[in-house]
């Protein structure tokens, strides 16, 4: 077969190299995929509209940086923020009224998409944007076979930052006890005078902000057009169903896939490896379909 | 039986509501397909066929843009055989299944005489087989691969064996001779590629690796982790769309540097070094037959009148709205042939059109690339490839351009495949094969 | 008098926590046994092992002499077991009608289910049903729209539609009201003989209305076995059980 | 019986036959074959609403991955079309192929020099695929959200697939036979009444069959499975079994409309596999009525047509349109345009039943009599 004329041979220090780089790859596998973890953990909502919130964090912080002219670093919370916001109005517009119809959630987050898509068009124009880069990220790393960008290792510093912030919010304070309790079961943590609806509002919003981050610094590693969250959905949500529920799920799929993805490109190209990969998935999720069965033991 | 009645009315309103549903589909009763394609005293209709929204709205908004500059350019100065031109304008919403469907509504409801379309492949190849069945007109303006030879397509851009003779011996000579091909994955690349070993071959180049991303896909760094391995003299590339752009942003962050070791692209044009800022796109090669710093008065000419225009919006000029420039002149003078060779307007066809357009120049007056022309046979273009050089400023120095004009030859790797002629492909056994594929 | 079903050392083990330890239990045919026991006594999770919802750890179980411990759900259900469910479990968007017909199971295969339209084989069945559990007047009622009693007749009907040599009912008079509870022991009364039923009940009321023989469990074994009286005299099962939580 | 005419039987069957005697008249009234040619486009958009509504509004699977079967299918007929082209002496491979270096026709090419075996492997294949895929999910009794991502999964790893293996699917590019289809000695133009009819005629053969399949007992029992798949499987049916029979159905359908797609367009590429497609299915089968393979046609037909005879100024915010008409669907009117129907019709006393009030014994006999 002649698909892959050139099958890369195995060569060590390049192979390492690969391994580093599947670290950064999880690390934005990670970061895309977080909001959706923490959102689905919760509320048990699939979120299709996930990947557009990402895409309006790297439109936000196209529009602080270029238009306003805030540093870089300014605009990740700015992102966040705003994000959070928008992902709190969806909360109570849309996704309130289905959370006991999950398959409905799915549909009406893929409706809602199509409308920040084409918000988006409309207002910012289908051609390509971009975040600048600021120069104190201009550096590489060439050490013996580790090679990675200064943006790279950015991004994997604000995977561990995120994840450790998200841990200490969800185990170290009282609004992560509040959601772990509504997680575990909403009517008993509601006999506890938790209000269930505020957890989940504060928690979409949360999630969605994690996806305005996302989007601020993935805007500044490629380029912002309307349609760029599609891109990460999918693969965000492999991450969070190979994880299962829960932080370290998550940080573990992301990172199995990531390299994963990274070796495959290495000996492949990248469609192959994406086949692969989601091939595997799909196999995995036959095979160990734990917190996958939907019929609950505990129901009857 | 006694619901019968009931049901009956249920069944006929449900059949109203259908009715109610089809309604709006029913246009024009078919006998309009006997008359003529163009009637006296009417105007000339053609079809506008591009994505003006969508994610290929980027480029072929553009494209959309210079077709209507353009006709109005060609009314103002009298029409075509007196008759003024009526773009039938139509948004294919880069769906490939709306391409598919529109060209059918083009020809067969709205009766332009032809079409100018396209950006990618895949359109043309899903707007072929209703353009082929009706022997119909199809102006594809961009570059592709070849390799096709139907009767019913003109092409205005360069095919892959008009990007490299120039390019790949240039860049061996200035940087080295170990190369590393970067492709989007699909065809036109791979093509390319072929098309540039052959070149390589020649002035005694090497390739060290090559590799293809997905279309839209901007994950660079497992390839930029080969190519350090590999420690090539240059990268050709043949990445398109917004991957080229990621490709060149990563290049910058990866720590590479354009003048040690340059990107040699044959997309990487004004309005993507636009798009990816200037910085990134500095020092780097293009092989393209028009850029938008070329310096003569019909390009001048151009380039004023088109920014100036109502459609200059986008503020640049680019190889494939120049080649989209073009194709919009090829078919103007293709109609006056067809007029004087059938004499009566109300006589010419698509096809005629198609078949008059043999050897058809557009010359130096109206070219701002220069003089180009239709070759007889494969009805691609001959034109002289230039390679251009980014500047600070995201605009293109033209550093070479070829002193003969190159030939199109779509066929020009698989000669045991046969020779493309005006009616069809004669393979070596003899046979003519039309509209291959 | 032939043993239908057989339970031996019957074992169920979460990681640390054992939900069933070496519960034995033996019934005969054509007997009404009532299982007691307080809430995590591991009643439910013994109807789970018998019916295949859960696996066992350790333990057999046999119905009429053959082994189903291994079996599946609906292989253990084509051996004749059926089970009514704590929460009733009917299908909502259906009517009772075709709720009767679904549990009319003859044919159990798609392809064979193909050929059969619905209602052709089912009726002469149903009318059996209907007069045992009522709800002849709702028939085209979608079975969402059934008030709480009407929904566990429903599912009582549905299994008995399927006609299973052992039926287990768990918890069938949770929710309903005392008239509703009247008439759901009348139903039981008219099975028994005919029918081998367990019954999981915490209503003593109604468990004296019904049962011949019962079977109290605690902490997943087996506590005691015997007559209603026997059962009310035994000082252990006071003990734990009627001491905690009371017989009412 | 409730006393609506929606519910009765007989007269869904005359709906259904009116509907499609209504569709079939088209030619003979409206000849331009420009219509014809995009109606039947729609009957094929159709045919893949029918096949959502059947896996997700009868058998309570929401399968994102509909477009796997119809993109399998559409490559299947692709092949075989391009195959009637090429001439298997001197001519033996499609021109794409040179690309990559094919010097022979490939092995997977093989079957398709041979237009019944062509045709039977373009059905045969994706309901194939969708019997085995149906069992690895079913039989792990995956259920609700993770058999959409698993089917989306899946359909975003056939996509790459169709795309990457250029060798043998062109890519990107996709492939165009250059000729009709040519059967039985003859050729189906695109864009005559026949071709119209064979795509009208399959959507109301396969529509019609399906129908009367959910009439059967085994149409019951899927959606008895929908309703409460436990309580099935403990009355002793074998619930993976039922559900990988359903979903193989309805990768039939689908795998037909991938055929008369291709019969009438003449060209497949990726695209037929693309997410945001087969998510588009979902919504015209939800627009039109979930549960409800009429209402699945007229939603099929109705977005559609909205999507290609919307003004000029309106196109450009289509996508916004569509978002809110699938949001306000799914918040407001779950059963869509059919559901609407019911609502009205139930206010319409029909039969001897007291429209709404208290059912009695004998409304129930107006079914048995229908």
């Amino acid at each position: 077969m002649s698909v892959h004329d050139f099958w890369t041979p195995f060569s060590l220090l390049p192979f390492l190299n690969a391994l580093i780089i599947g670290i950064s790859l999880a690390s934005i596998w990670l970061i895309a995929a977080l909001g959706l973890a923490i959102i689905y953990g919760t509320m048990g909502v699939i979120n299709m509209a996930h990947g557009e919130l990402i895409m309006l964090g790297a439109y936000t912080t196209y529009v602080f940086q270029s238009l306003v002219g805030v540093p870089f670093l300014i605009c990740l919370p700015l992102a966040f923020f705003v994000v959070a916001a928008i992902g709190w109005v969806i909360e109570r517009g849309v996704i309130r009224t289905l959370y006991t119809r999950p398959l409905d959630t799915l549909l009406a987050t893929w409706g809602l998409s199509l409308i920040l898509i084409q918000s988006v068009r409309l207002i910012f124009g289908g051609e390509p944007q971009y975040v600048g880069v600021p120069s104190w990220l201009n550096f590489q790393i060439d050490a013996s076979f580790v090679h990675l960008s200064g943006l790279r290792l950015f991004i994997v510093l604000m995977a561990i930052i995120l994840v450790t912030l998200t841990w200490y919010i969800l185990y170290r304070t009282t609004l992560g006890i509040r959601v772990r309790a509504v997680m575990q079961d909403k009517e008993m943590a509601a006999s506890f005078g938790i209000d269930a609806n505020r957890v989940y509002s504060l928690t979409f919003a949360y999630g969605a902000g994690l996806a305005g981050a996302a989007g601020a610094m993935f805007g500044a590693l490629k380029t912002l057009f309307p349609d760029m969250g599609s891109a990460y959905v999918v693969e965000a949500f492999l991450v969070v169903v190979v994880g299962g529920i829960g932080l370290i799920g998550s940080v573990f799929s992301s990172a199995l896939l990531g390299e994963l993805n990274s070796v495959f490109s290495y000996f492949t190209n990248d469609t192959f490896a994406r086949f692969v990969l989601f091939t595997l998935v799909v196999v995995f999720l036959r095979f160990r379909p734990q917190g996958i069965i939907s019929e609950g033991m505990g129901r009857r | 039986m006694k619901l019968t009645r009931r049901s009956v009315l249920k069944g006929a309103a449900t059949g109203a509501a259908a009715a109610a549903v089809t309604s709006p589909f029913v246009f024009l009763p078919n006998k309009a397909l006997a008359a003529p394609w163009i009637s006296k005293g009417g105007t000339i209709k053609v079809g506008v066929l591009f994505s003006q929204s969508g994610n290929l709205a980027v480029v072929e908004n553009d494209s959309a843009q210079v077709v209507l500059y353009a006709i109005d350019e060609i009314n103002a100065n009298g029409g075509v055989a007196g008759m003024q031109i009526e773009p039938v304008v139509v948004d294919a919403k880069s769906d490939i299944k709306v391409y598919s469907e529109k060209i059918s509504q083009l020809i067969l409801r709205d009766r332009v005489i032809s079409t100018f379309g396209g950006y990618t492949s895949a359109s043309r190849r899903a707007v072929a087989p209703v353009v082929m069945a009706r022997n119909h007109l199809f102006y594809y303006p961009t570059c592709y691969e070849g390799r096709e030879c139907t009767q019913n397509i003109i092409n205005t851009g360069p095919l892959a064996n008009q990007h490299s003779q120039d390019l790949i011996p240039f860049m061996v000579e200035n940087f080295g001779p170990k190369v590393y091909l970067v492709g989007s994955n699909y065809i036109w690349p791979k093509e390319s590629n072929k098309n540039a070993k052959v070149w390589l071959e020649r002035s005694g180049g090497e390739v060290v690796g090559e590799d293809y991303v997905p279309l839209g896909g901007s994950e660079f760094t497992p390839i930029f982790n080969k190519i350090r391995q590999q420690q090539p003299d240059f990268i050709f590339s043949t990445v398109v769309g917004d991957s080229d752009i990621a490709l060149h942003k990563q290049f910058l962050q990866e720590g590479f540097k354009a003048d040690k070791m340059p990107i040699a692209s044959l997309t990487t044009g004004e309005i993507e070094t636009r798009a990816m800022g200037a910085e990134a796109g500095a020092g780097h090669f293009l092989s393209a037959p028009y850029f938008q710093t070329m310096e003569n008065p019909t390009n001048q000419r151009f380039v004023e009148g088109y920014l100036g225009s109502q459609y200059g919006g986008g503020g640049v000029t680019h190889y494939n709205m120049e080649e989209t420039y073009l194709s919009v002149y090829v078919w103007k003078y293709g109609v006056e042939a067809a007029l004087a060779a059938a004499g009566d307007i109300e006589e010419v066809t698509p096809r005629l059109i198609r078949d008059s357009s043999a050897g058809i120049k557009v010359e130096d007056e109206v070219s701002p690339e220069g003089l180009v022309w239709i070759d007889p046979d494969n009805f691609n273009i001959w034109l002289k490839p230039k390679i251009g050089q980014c500047q600070a400023d995201g605009q293109f120095k033209v550093i070479k351009a070829a002193a003969e004009h190159v030939g199109p030859d779509p066929m020009s790797i698989y000669p045991e495949r046969g020779v493309c002629k005006a009616d069809g492909l004669h393979t070596p056994d003899g046979t003519v094969r039309q509209n291959v594929l | 008098m032939t043993s239908v079903l057989e339970l031996k050392g019957v074992t169920r083990a979460f990681n640390d926590y054992i939900a069933v330890n070496g519960f034995d239990l033996t019934v005969n045919e054509g007997e009404l046994r009532c299982l007691l026991g307080p809430n995590g006594a591991g009643k439910t999770t013994s109807l789970d092992l018998i019916t295949g919802r859960q696996k066992l750890t350790s333990g057999s179980v046999h119905l009429r002499g053959n082994d189903i411990t291994h079996m599946s759900e609906q292989q253990i259900a084509r051996q004749g077991v059926g089970r009514k469910f704590q929460v009733p479990a009917v299908f909502k968007e259906l009517s009772v009608k075709d709720n009767f017909e679904v549990a009319f199971t003859r044919e159990r295969g798609p392809f064979a289910n193909m050929a059969v339209m619905r209602r052709s084989d089912g009726e002469a069945r149903y009318n059996e049903i209907i007069e045992i559990v009522g709800l002849g007047d709702r028939l085209e009622v979608p079975a969402g729209l059934l008030s709480h009693g009407e929904t566990q007749w429903l599912e009582i009907g549905m299994v008995l539609m399927q006609d299973p040599s052992l039926l287990l009912m768990d918890e069938p008079t949770a929710g309903m009201t005392e008239q509703e509870t009247a008439k759901t022991s009348d139903i039981f009364n008219e099975l028994k003989g005919t029918h081998t039923l367990i019954v999981v009940e915490h209503d003593m009321s109604f468990v004296r209305e019904i049962a011949d023989i019962i079977t109290v469990m605690h902490m997943g074994s087996l506590l005691a076995e015997g007559t209603i009286s026997e059962i009310e005299n035994n000082s252990v099962v006071r003990e734990v059980y009627l001491g905690s939580e009371g017989i009412s | 019986m409730n006393g609506n005419i929606y519910h009765n039987r007989k007269a869904q069957w005359v709906a259904y036959v009116a509907v499609f005697v209504l569709l079939a008249l088209v030619p003979t009234v409206f000849d331009n074959p420009f219509t014809l040619n995009q109606l039947a486009r729609y009957s094929v958009f159709a045919l893949l609403a029918v096949s959502v509504s059947l896996i997700w509004g009868f058998g309570g699977i929401l399968s994102l991955g509909q477009g796997i079967a119809f993109g399998l299918a559409s490559y299947g007929m692709g092949m075989t079309m391009q195959m009637q082209f090429q001439n298997p002496e001197y001519d033996p491979i499609p021109s794409f192929m040179l690309t990559n270096e094919l010097e022979t026709l490939p092995l997977l090419w093989e079957p398709f020099l041979s237009t019944p075996v062509g045709l039977i492997l373009t059905i045969l294949v994706p309901t194939g695929f969708f019997v085995i895929f149906g069992i690895l999910m079913f039989q792990a009794r995956v259920a609700g959200v993770f058999v959409a991502i698993m089917t989306l999964a899946m359909l975003a790893a056939w996509y790459s697939m169709a795309y990457d293996m250029q060798p043998f699917t062109a890519g990107f590019n996709g492939i165009s036979p250059p000729l009709p289809l040519q059967i039985f000695g003859g050729e189906v133009d695109p864009y005559s009444p026949l071709a119209y009819w064979i795509c009208v005629g399959v959507l109301a053969t396969l529509t019609l069959a399906t129908k009367a399949l959910l009439h059967t007992k085994f149409g019951l029992i899927v959606q008895a499975i929908r309703d409460d798949a436990e309580r099935a499987r403990f009355l002793g049916y074998n619930v993976a079994y039922y559900q990988v029979v359903v979903f193989a159905i309805s990768g039939f359908l689908a795998a037909w409309a991938g055929l008369c797609w291709v019969m009438i367009v003449q060209y497949v590429s990726p695209t037929s596999m693309e997410i945001a497609f087969s998510i588009s299915m979902v919504v015209w089968a939800a627009v039109g009525g979930r549960a409800s393979l009429l209402g699945a046609i007229i939603g099929a037909f109705m977005v559609n047509g909205i999507q290609s005879y919307l003004g000029d100024e309106l196109q450009q915010v289509w996508m916004l349109i569509l978002g809110a008409i699938f949001i306000g669907v799914v918040l407001f009117l779950p059963r869509g345009i059919a559901g609407l129907l019911e609502l009205i019709l139930s206010k319409v006393p029909f039969g001897r039943g007291p429209s709404g009030a208290q059912w009695s014994a004998e409304t129930g006999t107006e079914e048995k009599a229908s």
